[in-house]
């Protein structure tokens, strides 16, 4: 099992999405900050904002262990998981990627527990960052 | 007069949850667990096993080579009624059922005797969804056979004087089960509340503005020697011990007088559950057993 | 390879040695604070303080990879060495061994570097911390 | 224009020291280093060889295989002279050679195309050990014959202008030989010096009151003009690179000029030596690839 780093937005993984000049988009790999793996419906949603611009969750594609997930995908399935120790990549959109540099990172993730009182719910966890493209 | 306590020692691996993934891994934490003189290991199905809910052959062997090389019993498995699945309705009696008995099953083969299931709950006051009843009453069969006791867990801000509590024992009444028993947290016995912290992480319950976590009374540990008799379990919950070896938070001596008293012989699980730093649980965890070790003896002695 | 802990004197490995009445003293396993295995004839020596009561170099016994050596056996040796991943355990001679409870530990420990002046040498790094024995 | 520089970039695994054995295996360390876009991989032979000397044959293999996975260049194998070994005698010539031609035949059979012998000095303005050119000598031969590149390293405060480069360029013009060449650690044109902390760590070099380091002059990049005809490798020395992307202890520009106008197209692999925090390593490495790409094209513009 190869060990994650400590932070919830990994400096690993962050990356401009295509090509050259066929940037689409950029990806950005986290760990997971509960304390165990869940059911992916638990997840309530995942906001992405970079240098002040913000995705929201409805446009960023899931990949975990190596499948797709949109935001509906998780809700709907009855059987996905996001394990605890396997990161997550967050696929978001953005014509012409990124600048090479560093960028202001925040990812703001929220889960329903179902043993906290509704009105306590959902639990977000909110990590930011500096981080770098490098190409 | 004996130097050793009478109930057994073993630590949760939830206690490494700031560790876990990041600094260490599954054998590191039992290699933790056995260095600091534990015997019991307790893990969360849904945290500590790759590949759940699907257990590979080779995690299994590997799972049972570990604790046996390390001289660790397995304890108790956690797992979850996690009854907010679905945003347009709640948990039926037979997918709980169904979650249950998968818990049950892969417990049982990885040798543990304890489930604690986190049932989701229903009210502000933390009432448990009613299909817990059911549903653990159509595992009851099934714990039997695989030698497993459930034990819903008593937990901060639940009190022992409560509804829940009432409830769950009343279900041993009916049923007349062996299966079934309460596993007490000792957070339920805090004295002030800690604020963890989380490097790196904001943490917020709820959106805009929330009604506060109900702060409720401090439970007298008194209150514990009514249910002592059904309980099968503890976790030894904490969040700081300080360089003087003292606990501002739990009080230690009067929970081990009450355990000392009652003849009690299971386990006292470690849940470190302060601040989540790299490599604090490990020192938290040394000094605990500490405690917990210079406190017993003088508590066994005293009904010699 | 198993990861050790950040802090050169680890939290496990700390512990009497013999048993009951018979404590002969204690043990504080280390790892390496330089960035490279050595041949360990470079070791030039150890220092553990306990509580302020100091343990001289001639007086510990280092088990590093099952193999104990001496202070001696460690600057005679043609070919023993002391991996950078390999945790050395320091054998620390006190009769009743320590008590239950917190103690503040120091470990100074000293290599000679070839490439540096010869009146820059040896270089000591020293770490401290509180660690627990437990029983 | 292209926007790739012609030289290639590398990462020491010296980078990682503070994560090394903590946070990151030799796997995480490789993986990270593909993952920053670099593809040549500089490892030190005491450092990250398991079980060095003996090199077991599942580590040759997982190594071939790892660097291969990655599509990553095994590039140089840090090697020392350690002339201390003994307290009442320096080393010999024959030991010396003996130790180089161990590490010569580990990098072969590991792929790399450069060895790095760190030399053990005699003085207190950093002249090595003069065994080293007789050394050197007696390895040139299996140099040859296994493709590899022996290159002393000049590093801070050692200077460009200095007796020991000078022998080095005369061991060149005496023997003809192209098995050996100079190995320019960019450290060596740092404009100031930086401090490196290293958590829960204190270092003293010597005992009681000691002569402080010699504080050397800057040494101008230009100075790199005169020898880059016999450079074969760069250490891409560096400490700390702000928020802004701007190094303020080595001037990049200026390297990269000399670097770029030379034709220069081999490895600059560098080496994070700020301060020893884990995961800080991967974080500047990356500001420091980002900061090489983006002033490499204009300076390779500027020559076209
Ligand atoms: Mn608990
Ligand atoms: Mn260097």
């Amino acid at each position: 099992m190869p060990m994650l780093e400590q932070a919830m937005i990994q400096a690993k993984g962050f990356r401009n999405a295509g090509s050259g000049e066929e940037r689409t988009g950029f990806e950005v790999r986290i760990r997971s900050p509960y304390y165990r793996g869940t059911w992916t419906n638990l997840i309530d949603g995942v906001r992405v904002e970079v240098d002040g611009e913000t995705f929201p969750s409805e446009s960023i594609v899931w990949s975990i262990e190596g499948t797709d997930y949109t935001a509906g995908d998780l809700r709907d399935s009855e059987t996905a998981r996001w394990p605890l120790t396997a990161p997550a990549t967050l696929r978001v959109p953005k014509p012409g990627g990124l600048s090479v540099g560093i960028h202001d990172v925040t990812v703001a993730l929220s889960f329903r527990m179902s043993y906290i009182p509704v009105e306590l719910q959902p639990q977000t966890w909110t990590a930011s960052r500096k981080a770098t493209i490098v190409r | 007069m004996s130097t050793e306590p009478a109930f057994k020692l073993g630590v949760s691996l939830y206690s490494y949850t700031g560790d876990f993934g990041v600094v260490m891994d599954l054998e590191d934490c039992a290699e933790d667990i056995a260095d600091l003189g534990a015997t019991g290991i307790e893990i969360l199905g849904e945290g500590h096993i790759l590949g759940y809910p699907e257990l590979s052959t080779a995690w299994i062997d590997g799972w049972h080579a570990l604790v046996e090389r390390l001289g660790l019993t397995p304890t108790l498995y956690g797992s979850w009624l996690d009854t907010r699945r679905h945003l347009d309705r709640s948990m039926t009696v037979e997918e709980g059922t169904a979650q249950l008995t998968l818990d049950i099953e892969l417990a049982s083969r990885l040798g543990f005797s304890f489930v604690r299931p986190k049932i989701g709950v229903v009210t502000g006051d933390l009432v448990p969804d009613p299909i817990w009843s059911e549903v653990v009453e159509r595992n009851l069969d099934l714990a039997h056979d695989r030698n497993i006791v459930i034990c819903p867990e008593i937990h901060w801000p639940t009190s022992i004087r409560s509804q829940a509590v009432d409830d769950y024992l009343a279900l041993i009444e009916r049923t007349g089960t062996t299966s079934f028993g309460l596993l007490i947290d000792t957070g339920v016995f805090q004295l002030s509340h800690h604020r963890r912290t989380e490097p790196g992480l904001r943490s917020q319950l709820g959106t805009g503005d929330i009604p506060a976590f109900p702060t409720p009374p401090v439970v007298p540990v008194n209150d514990l020697r009514d249910v002592m008799d059904q309980v099968v379990y503890f976790q030894a919950k904490f969040h700081e011990i300080d360089d003087q070896l003292v606990d501002r938070y739990i009080p230690w001596a009067e929970i081990l007088d009450v355990v000392a008293e009652s003849g009690y012989t299971g386990w006292l699980s470690s849940e470190y559950e302060g601040d989540r730093i790299p490599y604090r649980a490990s020192d938290q965890l040394r000094r605990q057993h500490a405690l917990i070790r210079t406190l017993a003896p003088s508590r066994v002695g005293a009904l010699a």
